[in-house]
């Protein structure tokens, strides 16, 4: 472990990238200035002086036909890998994912399948504008063909990246813009994998069960900082995909204690923290000791960076819903 | 506008085609013909969901797919160009199978390259783009021959695939059949532009118009496309000026919106009787020929509609093959599920 | 009651049309096909005749400029009611409902509203080809500022259309296609208004809650109708409006009994009924005798037509799984 | 390409403006330019979020501005207009307000004819379509002028609503402002179109191409475009060629994607050295009277900035505000909450 190199998310991202289009020569890379800039965020810097502007390509700014086109590229036998430059404008693709690169294995009956990696920030926390930081996952859970995996911690964000490439299907990957330099830690070197459907209790404590994913798992580590100081042990579980979701490793952690708290970025109404209590409740009922309570971005448009704070899930609130449950 | 092959049969200069291009031509055009008119009974009978037929497109749809060569070039269709999916390979079971809702056996083949119908008007539009791009980059060889209605133009997808084909220079034949309707819309009403081609300058790429009930103007104009997109010359767009002689598909009706002289007028300009009348006057064609190849796409497509008809239909089961490479626990007990639901209680 | 004109959904909706366009000029309708053809299943039939091609507006084929040109006419003066054609092609105007539409009087700080309806049929039964069925409606609840409506009766569906018209917000009205001509039933003639946030208990049964809406209620009462063969008494609640969520008449119907199933159209995962369980979870755990199941589609793509029994929630999977909550 | 004004401040013709206007354009220029200035430096030092300049295309924005009347007309803006915007009506307090992230008292006021900025690049093209239509419909008079970038023209948004404009013949005139990079994309990459004007053809309206640093060009071609539009001529495509001088935003480094040498370049042709030249030449503008404007700019600015400063900044409740009209049970039990979350414990 200790002689494994520190990285930041962003460079576990940048690394696996490398990395795989080192290993393989049909994937490649294109959106909006990921090519002779390194993308808004630098993340793919130096990719395109390594392998030539044919296999990294500055695209027109257009994510309908980014997304379209990564579809085609797909049936044509590249492995593309597009960045869309903010989650929140994966909207203007958003007929593209859901209806056609998700779906486009099923309707030609296996004769085509769309291994495509769509790469996108999101998140608050950075006070950025508008749409920039828009949490919409839960918009893509109902486009079955599409997997949705969110790292929270360098090691997965290479390991879960790598999957995503391999995938034979399409993947959403989604990147917590506010931890792409926040945080480091030991990231294996060489081909490391992390499978699909298999969540990470990043924390373990027997009071309470907060589950999260992508940032939102650093706001429980440290609620359950606060909260051990009180005598409350927190677990912490990092579901890492949501498509698939680890149903079983879900319910262990519930069982456990029996009470549980979700914790995500996006508005509270129709989040996929919705899905996560009711698949708890089906499957554990009898384990169930309180009302599972979510923490969750309050149900209005996202304000101004400035305002965020108003908006998001904070670690106060997160300790005064565990609190609140362990003592339910 | 590019015209090469008059009403009454008689050609501006030599015809593109050779004698057999005509004559499979022609037999194509035919079999689409009764292809229409058999699922429209089909569906008449309930054997069929929607049907959207070719009638008044045959030049348009197959002049160009014969300037295809299906052992190296991409066909990515909207939906009513199931002639040129025929002559590019597509089995006639396959289709049928299509149309009677059996998805399993509608499946393209593998080896024949072909896209799947769409369904969702001009999303193939990127798709071509991207599998054109991917032929240049793997130096393939070959080119994508993408079809849309005048409708789909005035999607998004449209403008960007086409902006996005031009920056990366592929090999992207993008054949706009405009049959004057999308279905009650006529194309005045879908866009104030005297030609759709004129929009391929914007894109930094040829665009031309070309008589879509002609079968040569439209084979050499695309052949032309074809040559120029091999070569590296990048895509090029095509309007075919057609007329959709039929109604949209089954469940409409058209004379809820349009004059019936306009079709009166459009059956005049026949696609197939032009060509009928220059084989004949070639004497490469005739009335015994004719009558042959009726004879023997009649049992085409008895055999074709048995052969579907025979095959067991997809069960509960099939739903949850192809969703992704592997069921997930919660698929594989959704399946379970299904399965133990579909059984008879 | 008994002298109130019997018509079906698809009449309901257009007797609406007609007499809002009467009362207040500055209602319009557009989209495509719906002028001289009266759209595709003839809901605006004859309003073209009566109201002139100004009001009445044949577009072309472009669903975001639809959407977004609605925004701009709102701006503008006028009220316009967009239809697109099938809610599966929402999917293609998506970046013009959820991040402009529903966002625009936040952005503008109440400057500019947003009194935009778009009327879009979607749902299974009819054997209609991809994407015409898809059932996508929670894929806008995490649109905050946007309301969704989903009538399930003729009464409703005049009802619901007229107060979303003159709602200053936003509002996405949902035609259950698969009821717009096989149900029919008495509706209230000239004004008559429904307001949002209001549940509807359709049927009362002491043992075990249905919770529905658009046309799975219909699929919940025939199941209800079967129970009651077997001695088991089924209440059925048609939520109507989705966002806004009617909680409290929610709470009040779950605590009956104790025992609910969701039932939808949409895929299970995901779906509305997701958070409708989260809800119940939160606010009447402690009346909550069974685990809540949910009866919904199944999480793969629309089938054909013909294949689509197999996917879609049936009356027997409602009867069976309404027994096992009753029996828990 | 339309030239009037050479980059030596002499003009082809008569100008097109008053001494009024130019003078008037000139102060507008300078204020556009000290109003980049001073944001940046706030951006520097923690007091704005994110800004980017106008630097290089104030004649463009202000030529172009000018030639609509606020009264009357409607400015639908990207995120690059500022000055257009304030000539129009916006307070500079406001737009202070906009990029402090005091999101209240950014609101446009009643009565001023502006939409908001818009961040989704191309997104508010529909909108624009659809306020103009709305003007056509009501009878209201005046045009819609929308701004967007090269990049923006790359959208679908983009083509849906020159579409639709066209086929409704809406009063709009779509300025186009090609300042040659999208972030670090150089338009070349962008499109292969050798003319973006050339896209409104295939629209079926005109298109122009002018030089985007010649105040007079912009001014004249769009004043054309605002008599086209307003007698029922229906919308006009300007691209209005300028350069992008400074960087994109504030988070952006542009010495990492272009050569210096091209900047240098272009600043040779800055726009408001010509009118700064023209103006003196003409004997409306001098050294001294520069100076005093100047003077002016900057204490306008400072009360503008101060108004900012000394407001209360928006508290949790504000969120809650203008998300509906009314807020459901739902909203206002989340509202309570964050009232109570707020609260310093
Ligand atoms: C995105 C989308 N919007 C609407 C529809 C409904 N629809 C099906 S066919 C059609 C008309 C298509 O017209 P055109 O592109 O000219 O093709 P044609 O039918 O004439 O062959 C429409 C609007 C659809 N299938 N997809
Ligand atoms: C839909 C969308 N995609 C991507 C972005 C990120 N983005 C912000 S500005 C910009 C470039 C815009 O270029 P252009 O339209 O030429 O305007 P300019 O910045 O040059 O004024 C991009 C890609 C965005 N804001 N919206
Ligand atoms: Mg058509
Ligand atoms: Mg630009």
């Amino acid at each position: 472990m200790s002689d494994q190199p520190e990285l930041s998310v962003l460079e576990a991202i940048r690394e696996a990238l490398f990395e795989e289009m080192g290993r393989d020569e049909r994937v490649m890379v294109l959106g909006m200035d990921v090519g002779r800039l390194g993308g808004v965020f630098r993340v793919t810097r130096g990719l395109m002086e390594r392998y030539g502007p044919e296999r990294v390509v500055d695209t027109p700014l257009a994510e309908g036909a980014i997304v379209g086109a990564s579809l085609g590229l797909a049936i044509g036998g590249m492995v593309p890998v597009a960045e869309v430059q903010f989650l929140g404008f994966t909207h203007q693709a958003f007929h593209q994912i859901g209806p056609q690169l998700a779906r486009y294995r099923f309707r030609s009956r296996g004769r085509f399948s769309a291994q495509v990696t769509i790469r996108a920030p999101f998140g608050g926390g950075t006070r950025t504008p508008e749409f920039h930081p828009d949490a919409i996952e839960a918009q893509f859970v109902q486009a079955p063909g599409v997997k949705i995996v969110c790292p929270a911690f360098p090691d997965d964000a290479k390991g879960l990246l790598l999957e995503a490439i391999r995938d034979p299907d399409p993947v959403l990957y989604l990147e917590p813009q506010r931890l792409y330099r926040s945080i480091r830690g030991p990231v294996p070197p060489g081909d490391h994998t992390v499978p699909f459907g298999s969540s990470r209790l990043v924390r373990e404590g027997k009071d309470v069960l907060l589950v999260a994913w992508s940032a939102a798992v650093h706001l429980c580590l440290e609620a359950a900082g606060l909260l051990a100081q009180d005598g409350v042990e927190a677990s912490v579980l990092d579901l890492r995909t949501l498509v698939p979701l680890d149903v079983a490793g879900l319910i262990a952690a519930v069982e456990q204690s029996g009470k549980v708290v979700v914790v995500h970025e996006a508005p509270l109404t129709g989040g996929f923290g919705a899905e996560i209590v009711a698949t708890i409740q089906q499957e554990a009922f009898g384990s169930l000791d309180a009302p599972i309570r979510r923490v969750a971005a309050r149900d209005t448009p996202y304000p101004p960076g400035s305002m965020e704070d108003y908006f998001l899930p904070s670690v106060r609130r997160i300790v005064a819903a565990a609190r609140a449950t362990v003592e339910y | 506008m590019i015209e090469l092959l008059g009403v009454d049969g008689t050609v501006r200069g030599t015809s593109p085609m050779t004698s057999k291009q005509v004559v499979d031509a022609l037999r194509l055009m035919l079999l689409s013909r009764a292809v229409d008119d058999r699922l429209i009974k089909l569906q008449r009978m309930g054997r069929v969901g929607v049907y959207g037929p070719v009638h008044g497109q045959e030049a348009a749809v197959i002049g160009s797919a014969m300037a295809l060569d299906p052992h190296r070039d991409w066909i990515v269709p909207a939906s009513r160009e199931h002639p040129a999916m025929l002559r590019h390979g597509l089995p006639l079971m396959n289709m049928f199978a299509t149309y009677m809702g059996n998805f399993d056996a509608a499946a393209i083949p593998d080896g024949v390259r072909l896209l799947p119908r769409q369904q969702a008007i001009g999303a193939q539009l990127p798709h071509a783009a991207g599998l054109a791009w991917a032929l240049k980059l793997r130096r393939a060889g070959g080119v994508v021959a993408v079809y849309f209605g005048e409708g789909a133009s005035s999607e998004g997808d449209f403008h960007e695939a086409s902006n996005l084909a031009g920056v990366m220079r592929v090999p992207l034949v993008m054949l706009l059949i405009n049959n004057h309707y999308a279905i009650s819309t006529p194309v005045h009403r879908q866009t104030a532009a005297t030609e759709l081609a004129a929009r391929a300058d914007g894109y930094g790429f040829p665009g031309f118009v070309v008589d879509g009930n002609d079968l040569f103007a439209v084979y050499a104009t695309t052949l032309d496309a074809v040559n120029r997109a091999l070569s590296g010359g990048g895509p090029t767009l095509i309007e075919c000026r057609t007329y959709r002689i039929g109604f949209h598909n089954t469940s409409d009706n058209p004379k809820e919106y349009r004059d019936p002289a306009e079709v009166d007028e459009a059956e005049q300009r026949d696609p197939i009787e032009r060509v009928r009348r220059f084989a004949t006057r070639e004497g490469i064609w005739s009335a015994a020929i004719e009558s042959a190849a009726l004879d023997e796409i009649r049992s085409q497509i008895e055999t074709a509609q048995r052969q579907v008809e025979e095959l067991p239909r997809p069960g509960a089961a099939a739903i949850f093959e192809h969703v992704y490479e592997q069921l997930s626990p919660r698929l594989e007990q959704q399946k379970a599920e299904a399965l133990d639901d579909a059984r008879p209680s």
